[in-house]
C-alpha cells in the first residue's frame, strides 16, 4: 500500500519535473532576449531539475542512491545561480543592452 | 574559532561525504578515505582556503528555516513564469533595477545574490559592494523583490554563520 | 525493417564521419579543421561502442544477479583514446597559435600565399 | 525503448554536425562542438559504456572546448569563405560515405550477441575477472591489468603531448592586468569556488580509488582533479593558481607519473614475473593483481592531471603575454 | 514511465539546440549549452534509472561539476581579451 502511494507520487513529481524542464526549454525560445531567456533557464534549473530528482528519490528509498541524488541536487542547487548570475554579469559587461518595458506602469 | 578548528570541521565533512559516497566500507577503503580528506585538507590549507566560508555546515536550524521559506519562493514564482511563458501574449515587462543588500559578510551578500538569481523571474546582473543591479521579468517580480522581504531574512540568518 | 534499423547507428555514425572529414578537406580555416577532426574522431567512438552494444546486457560491471554484459574491450580502447584526443587536440591548436604568431593568419588558402611568395 | 533515445540522440548529432559546418563564427562553432560532445557523452551511457561516458564529458564538454575558445580568442574569430567551390570536397566525401555504407552492410546487426566481436578474448575477460584480478568493473581490469601495455602507451603518447605543448607555447607567465569585458567582479564565483574547490579534489580522489567498483579510474579522476584547479584559477587568478601548484611541480608530477607506471612494471619484472605481471607483487596473487592495479591508477592519475593542468596554463599564460597582437 | 520524462527530456534538448543554432549572440549560445548540461545530467540520472542500475549517479555527478566549470571557463577564458564578435554587442533582440 504504502509502495504504491510513494510510486504514484514519484511518477507526478517525475512528470511535474518534466513539463517545467519543457516550459522552461519552450522559453528560451520565445523570449525576445538574452535576459529574459535567463529567467526561463532558471525554471529549468530549479522546478524542473528539482522536481525530477525528488521524484527520483521516492523512487530510491532510503539508501546510498538518495544520498546521491540529494548531493546532486545541493550541488545544482549552488551551481545554477552562479553561473546564470556569471553569465548576466559578462553579457552586461560586454554592454549587451537588455529589452526594457518602456511603457508607464 | 580558530583555523585549525575550521580545519577540522572541513576534514569531518568531507569525511562524511566520503562515506556518504563510497558505499562500500572495508577497512581499507576508510583508510582511503581518511588519506584522500587528509590530502585535500592539506590543499586547502595551501591554497589558503580555510576560513568561515569554507564551512558548507549550514545546517543551522534558521538556515533550514530560511532554505524552506526560498523554496516556497522559487515555486511561486515557477508557476508564475510558466503562466507566462505559456500564455499567447507573452505578458512581460522587463525591468532593471538597483536594490541594496543590507548584509555585513561577503557570505551573506553572495547568499542574497544567489537567491535573487536562484528565483525565476529575478536574475542578480551585477554585485557591486552592497548595491545589486537586477533585472527583473516582470514588474511585479521587480516590486516583491523591493519590498525587500528577503533581504531582511538574509540578514537575519547571516547573524548564525 | 530490422534491416534497417540493425546497421543504423553505423549509418550515422558514417554520416557524422563524412560532416567532419568534409571540414577537414573543404575548409581552409585551421580551428576549422581541427574542429572536424574532433567530429571525426567522437564519430570513431561512437562506431567502437556501438559494436560493443549487446542487446538486452548491461554496461560491464559485475553484479551478482546479471549475466548479459557488453563487451568492455571497445570500451578500454575509446577511454584511453578520448583522453588522447584530448592531449593530441591541445598540440594541433597550440602549433595553430604558432601559425597565427608566425603568418599572421590561419587560413591555409592565404598561408600558401605567403609561401609561394618567399 | 533504449533504442529511441539512442535513435534521437543521433539524429540531434547529425542536426549538431551539420550545423558545425554551416556556421560561420568560430566561437559558434566551438560552443556547438561542446554540445555535440554533451551529446555524445549520454549516447555513451545508452550503449552502456559508463566508463567512456565519464571520460567524454570531462574531457569533450570541458577541457576541449576551453582550448578551443582560448585558441579563438589568440587568433581569429571569423571564418573566411574557402577560395574553391566545394564541389571536389562534396564529391569525395559522398564517395567516400557510400563506399563505408556499402562496406557496413556485411557488418554483424547493431547490438547482436552473435556478432564476431563478442566471442573471442571478450567472454574471458568477463568470466575471469572476478577470480584472477577481483574486481567487478571489467574495463577496469582490462585497461589496467590485460591490456597494462597499451595503456602504458596511452599515456606515453600523453606525456609526449604535453611536453610538445610546453615546448610550442612556452610555460613563463607574464603579469598582466586583465582589462575588457567578462566577470570582472568576482565575489560570487570566489565564494562558490571555496565551497567547490575541496568538494571537487574529494570528489576526483573518490572516482579514482573506486575505479574498481563502478565508472571512474585514474583518467576520468586526473581531468576531474584539473578541473578542480582549473575551478580555482579562474576565480583566483592564475598566478595564485600557479604559487599553489608551480609549473616545475607540475613537469616533475608528469614524470612521476609515468615513472610509477613503469616502476610497478619493471617490480614485478625483479619479483620473478614478466613486465606488468601484478600477481607477483603480493603473496596471494589476486592482492597482488589488485595492488598493481591501485598503483598504476594513481601513476596514470598524476600524469593526465598534470598534463592537463600544463596544457591549460600554456594556454592561458599565453593570453597575457600578447596583448599588442590584436 | 521513465521513458515518458526521457522523452520530454530530448525534446528539451532539441529546442536547447534550435536556440544554440539561433543564437544570436554568443551569450545565448553559452545559455544553451549550459542549459543542455542540467538537461543532459537529468537525462542520465533517470536513465540509471531506467536500466536498473542507479548507483551510476557518479556520472551525474561529474556532469554537474564540469558543466559548471565550463561553463565559467568559457565566460573567464574566452572574454578576457573583450574581443568580442560584432553580433554580440548588438541589442540582442532577434
Amino acid at each position: 500500500m504504502m509502495d504504491t502511494v510513494l510510486d504514484v507520487l514519484s511518477w507526478i513529481f517525475l512528470l511535474g519535473g518534466a513539463i517545467f524542464l519543457l516550459v522552461g526549454a519552450i522559453g528560451a525560445l520565445r523570449f525576445p532576449d538574452f535576459y529574459t531567456r535567463l529567467h526561463a533557464v532558471s525554471v529549468c534549473d530549479t522546478m524542473g531539475a528539482g522536481l525530477v530528482l525528488v521524484g527520483l528519490m521516492l523512487q530510491g528509498g532510503l539508501s546510498l542512491v538518495t544520498v546521491k541524488l540529494l548531493l546532486m541536487f545541493y550541488f545544482m542547487m549552488f551551481t545554477g545561480p552562479t553561473a546564470v548570475h556569471a553569465l548576466a554579469e559578462a553579457a552586461m559587461q560586454s554592454k549587451l543592452k537588455p529589452v526594457v518595458d518602456e511603457r508607464e506602469p | 574559532m580558530s583555523k585549525l578548528q575550521h580545519a577540522i570541521n572541513l576534514g569531518l565533512f568531507l569525511f562524511a561525504l566520503w562515506v556518504l559516497l563510497s558505499g562500500h566500507y572495508t577497512p581499507l577503503m576508510l583508510l582511503f578515505g581518511v588519506l584522500s580528506t587528509l590530502f585535500v585538507v592539506f590543499l586547502a590549507t595551501r591554497a589558503d582556503l580555510i576560513d568561515r566560508e569554507t564551512q558548507p555546515i549550514l545546517i543551522k536550524l534558521s538556515v533550514l528555516f530560511y532554505w524552506v521559506w526560498l523554496g516556497r519562493e522559487i515555486i511561486k514564482s515557477n508557476i508564475d513564469v510558466t503562466r507566462r511563458i505559456l500564455s499567447p501574449g507573452l505578458p512581460i515587462s522587463p525591468t532593471v533595477f538597483t536594490v541594496r543588500a543590507g548584509q555585513k559578510t561577503e557570505l551573506g551578500r553572495v547568499t542574497y545574490a544567489n537567491s535573487i538569481t536562484l528565483v525565476p523571474g529575478t536574475v542578480t546582473m551585477d554585485v557591486d559592494k552592497d548595491v545589486f543591479t537586477v533585472h527583473a521579468l516582470t514588474r511585479e517580480a521587480a516590486a516583491d523583490l523591493k519590498r525587500g522581504e528577503m533581504n531582511r531574512r538574509v540578514c537575519n540568518v547571516e547573524i548564525v554563520f | 525493417m530490422s534491416e534497417l534499423l540493425g546497421h543504423f547507428n553505423y549509418w550515422i555514425v558514417i554520416i557524422l564521419m563524412m560532416t567532419g572529414f568534409y571540414i577537414v578537406i573543404a575548409r581552409p580555416n585551421l580551428i576549422k579543421k581541427i574542429i572536424g577532426l574532433f567530429i571525426f574522431q567522437t564519430s570513431v567512438f561512437i562506431l567502437f561502442i556501438s559494436m560493443a552494444k549487446i542487446e538486452g546486457g548491461t554496461a560491464p560491471i559485475i553484479e551478482e544477479g546479471i549475466s548479459v554484459y557488453s563487451n568492455p574491450l571497445p570500451h578500454v580502447l575509446i577511454l584511453t583514446a578520448i583522453v588522447v584526443s584530448l592531449a593530441t587536440t591541445a598540440l594541433g591548436l597550440a602549433l595553430v597559435v604558432r601559425i597565427r604568431e608566425a603568418y599572421g593568419t590561419i587560413n591555409e588558402d592565404d598561408i600558401h600565399v605567403q609561401d609561394e611568395e618567399d | 525503448m533504449e533504442h529511441l533515445v539512442d535513435i534521437v540522440l543521433l539524429g540531434l548529432l547529425m542536426i549538431t554536425g551539420f550545423a558545425i559546418v554551416r556556421m560561420r563564427s568560430l566561437l559558434a562553432a566551438a560552443m556547438l562542438t561542446s554540445i555535440y560532445s554533451l551529446l555524445s557523452a549520454s549516447l555513451f551511457v545508452v550503449l552502456d559504456a559508463v566508463d567512456v561516458a565519464l571520460t567524454e564529458a570531462a574531457i569533450g564538454a570541458g577541457i576541449s572546448t576551453i582550448l578551443l575558445l582560448a585558441t579563438v580568442a589568440l587568433t581569429t574569430d571569423e571564418e573566411k569563405a574557402p577560395r574553391h567551390t566545394p564541389l571536389l570536397p562534396l564529391v569525395v566525401v559522398i564517395a567516400t560515405g557510400a563506399a563505408l555504407i556499402y562496406g557496413t552492410l556485411d557488418m554483424p546487426h547493431y547490438g547482436d550477441p552473435a556478432a564476431p566481436i563478442h566471442q573471442y578474448v571478450a567472454p574471458t575477460y568477463l568470466h575471469d575477472t572476478p577470480g584472477v584480478i577481483g574486481v567487478p568493473n571489467v574495463v577496469t581490469s582490462v585497461l589496467a591489468s590485460y591490456r597494462g601495455y597499451d595503456t602504458l602507451g596511452e599515456v606515453t603518447v600523453i606525456f609526449t603531448a604535453g611536453v610538445g605543448v610546453m615546448v610550442l607555447l612556452g610555460y613563463r607567465l607574464r603579469r598582466c592586468n586583465i582589462t575588457g569585458p567578462g566577470i570582472r567582479n568576482l565575489i560570487v564565483l570566489r565564494v562558490i569556488a571555496k565551497l567547490f574547490f575541496p568538494l571537487i579534489l574529494l570528489f576526483a580522489l573518490y572516482v579514482l580509488l573506486h575505479g574498481d567498483y563502478g565508472p571512474g579510474g585514474g583518467f576520468q579522476a586526473g581531468v576531474v582533479f584539473a578541473t578542480g584547479f582549473i575551478l580555482y584559477a579562474l576565480a583566483f587568478g592564475l598566478g595564485n593558481a600557479q604559487r599553489l601548484i608551480p609549473r616545475k611541480l607540475l613537469r616533475i608530477m608528469v614524470a612521476v607519473g609515468m615513472l610509477i607506471y613503469a616502476a610497478v612494471g619493471i617490480e614485478s619484472m625483479l619479483l620473478g614475473g614478466k613486465f606488468l605481471e601484478y600477481r607477483v607483487l603480493a603473496d596471494d596473487p589476486v592482492t597482488g593483481q589488485r595492488l598493481g592495479i591501485m598503483l598504476i591508477e594513481l601513476g596514470v592519475g598524476i600524469a593526465v592531471a598534470s598534463v592537463v593542468l600544463i596544457i591549460y596554463y600554456a594556454f592561458v599564460s599565453r593570453h597575457c603575454q600578447a596583448p599588442e597582437d590584436m | 514511465m521513465y521513458i515518458a520524462v526521457t522523452i520530454a527530456i530530448l525534446i528539451a534538448i532539441a529546442l536547447g539546440l534550435v536556440r544554440a543554432f539561433r543564437g544570436p549572440t554568443l551569450y545565448d549560445r553559452i545559455m544553451a549549452g549550459n542549459m543542455i548540461g542540467t538537461l543532459t545530467v537529468l537525462m542520465v540520472a533517470v536513465l540509471g534509472f531506467m536500466t536498473g542500475r542507479p548507483e551510476f549517479l557518479d556520472i551525474a555527478l561529474v556532469y554537474v561539476l564540469i558543466s559548471f566549470v565550463s561553463t565559467i571557463a568559457v565566460l573567464r577564458v574566452y572574454i578576457i581579451r573583450g574581443t568580442m564578435d560584432s553580433s554580440s554587442t548588438g541589442s540582442g533582440k532577434e
